[in-house]
């Protein structure tokens, strides 16, 4: 960088430190009523041009700021993996096979409410959006997936989503308890054997 | 700190204690500590106390067990060296110099260390910073399977279900107390509980006719029909027909 | 002032906007892991010198701040109400120039005991903190000085303080036993004899 003079140095101080921009006379009398302090700007302003740094004037008032074209590095966005909750899913899987749908009808489905959070959270992840009204009484929004929904799950579309014949023979559709006795069932009996031959 | 004696007197609160008060002596010698005379410092301070007491002034008793100890360090500085007495008097006199030092040295470096540019006194930071913001952005994540998985599930919880119970290959205690009676009485020797079960029972009703029999075995050793013996928790369940002497 | 890339623009452009001094790493990250940082850093220290406006680092952290010869115009002594008393300079001296060190060993030094407020008010200004303990019998605790000690005196680090080398060579940190050593007048025994002396 170019040597500064004295003057140069105590306006660029004092430019730097105040918490407000200043005008040339402030500046003029924190300096102790030093003169010149116009031109001592201008020529800063030249001197920061195309830095990281800027001296703008503003109105009658001079700043220091970051170059506006840096500006987008204050904000840094950083990302964070979240899974969707289990109503956020269940909510989401209702859209997906029963689109368009409204919330009462995705409630009636899943026997439960849900929150508006909840949709909130789908729209904000770009898997869902409205779509339109029903025209009911009451008119109230409907919900579709959107592009991106297929793109994240890796589907051409919707049509891809396997249906109910495909659940049930993939086990999917078995009532709890008796998925939960099989797999029970199994590990007893291996157990039971091993045991069997422990003892004997 | 460089105040002449006159003025120490009266300065007294001003001292944090004899070392401090030792090291203004010792500094009002205007030499180097190390080139400073012990005896000499000796006798200022011993004046100083002396000083101290005619203008009634309240010495702290730390001032005054210093005193002692210089009067005898004195001593031992001048009279002749005694080989016997450890610590010599000139290693406490060399002692006494090097604690001067370190303390002066440390004063210096504070009164060098407090005089610098302070940040916020002398030094300044940008008075209007825009800050940095950091903005984090959720990245909801789901997998395929979990939405196709999360539908068969509704399904199954709203879907109508009939309930069948299925036919199970069971034993029944009934079964499991006529089966044991009988054969306990075929049988004199303790035996498993394991050999009472039918043969080429396996799987459930492997499990269901044990559990059966197990309760049988109870039931029937309650009525005295039978003995068990175990011979500590989870070792093998011995049956045997009861004596003929005590079952009469 | 001489042209500056995109690199050397960003890194002013953060560290200007930044509320409190920044690491490498912090920095880096913030330019999305850019690499080089530390060059260009000390590229931009040197840019900066002699102007109005400095780039330091203290301890690892960098920041700006105004030039210290700035200070006549800018001083302000609202401060001066917390002024500290001579015991806290000297208690913190002798931490800083023999951290850690423990209030027995800031008591040997200054022959007086430290009232606890003397710690307290160190501690509340940020300047010293905890640092483990020592393994001796009743595990003194240690205190050392922070980063926000260096910031506030203006030192890159422990190795900037005022005339640390010249004291260090003279001896003058080494505890007493060992400058008897080396002068020759203690053995191993009068160890014990001499701590009950100096209490007197």
């Amino acid at each position: 960088m170019k040597r500064a003079d004295e003057l140069t140095r105590a306006v660029e101080a004092v430019l730097f430190a105040a918490t407000e921009p200043l005008t040339v006379d402030a500046i003029a009398t924190h300096l102790n009523g030093a003169t010149g302090v116009r031109a001592v700007l201008e020529e800063l302003a030249a001197d920061y041009a195309g830095r990281g740094i800027e001296l703008v004037r503003r109105g009658e008032r001079w700043q220091f700021q970051t170059a506006a074209d840096m500006a987008h590095l204050l904000r840094r966005d950083r990302d964070e993996a979240r899974k969707l909750s289990r109503a956020g899913i269940e909510t989401l899987a209702i859209i997906a096979y029963h689109e368009p749908a409204t919330r009462a009808e995705i409630e009636a489905i899943r026997g439960v409410q849900i929150s508006k959070g909840t949709l909130d959270v789908l729209m904000e992840a770009g898997w869902i959006r409205p779509a339109g009204r029903r025209e009911v009484p009451g008119r109230p929004l409907l919900y579709a997936t959107t592009p991106e929904f297929l793109l994240h799950f890796g589907l051409a579309s919707r049509r891809d989503l396997p249906g109910i014949d495909d659940l049930r023979a993939a086990g999917l559709l078995d009532p709890i308890d008796l998925a939960m006795e099989h797999a029970g069932m199994l590990d007893d009996d291996d157990v039971e054997v091993e045991n069997g031959d422990e003892e004997a | 700190m460089d105040a002449e004696p006159a003025t120490l007197t009266l300065e007294l609160d001003g001292w944090e204690g004899p070392l401090d008060l030792l090291l203004a002596l010792a500094r009002n010698q205007k030499v180097d500590l190390k080139q400073i005379s012990i005896l000499a410092l000796v006798d200022q301070y011993l004046t100083f106390v002396e000083e101290a007491k005619t203008l009634q002034l309240e010495l702290a008793a730390d001032y005054l067990v210093m005193a002692a100890w210089l009067a005898y360090l004195k001593s031992g500085l001048l009279l002749p060296r005694d080989p016997e007495i450890e610590p010599s008097p000139e290693e406490l006199a060399l002692r006494l110099q090097l604690r001067l030092e370190r303390l002066n040295a440390m004063r210096e470096a504070g009164a060098r260390l407090i005089a610098r540019d302070r940040l916020g006194r002398d030094v300044f930071l940008r008075g209007a910073p825009e800050g940095l913001r950091v903005v984090r952005k959720a990245v909801w994540q789901a997998e395929i399977y979990d939405l196709i998985a999360a539908y068969g599930r509704i399904s199954a919880r709203s879907r109508p279900v009939m309930h069948i119970v299925a036919n199970r290959p069971v034993m029944t205690l009934d079964e499991a107390l006529n089966r044991v009676s009988r054969l306990v009485g075929t049988n004199i020797a303790w035996s498993t509980i394991e050999s009472f079960l039918p043969e080429g029972a396996v799987g459930i009703f492997r499990k269901s006719a044990l559990a059966s029999s197990f309760v049988a075995a109870l039931e029937l050793a309650r009525q005295g029909r039978v003995e068990l013996r175990q011979k500590s928790p989870f070792a093998p369940l011995y049956l045997k027909a009861p004596d003929a002497g005590a079952a009469a």
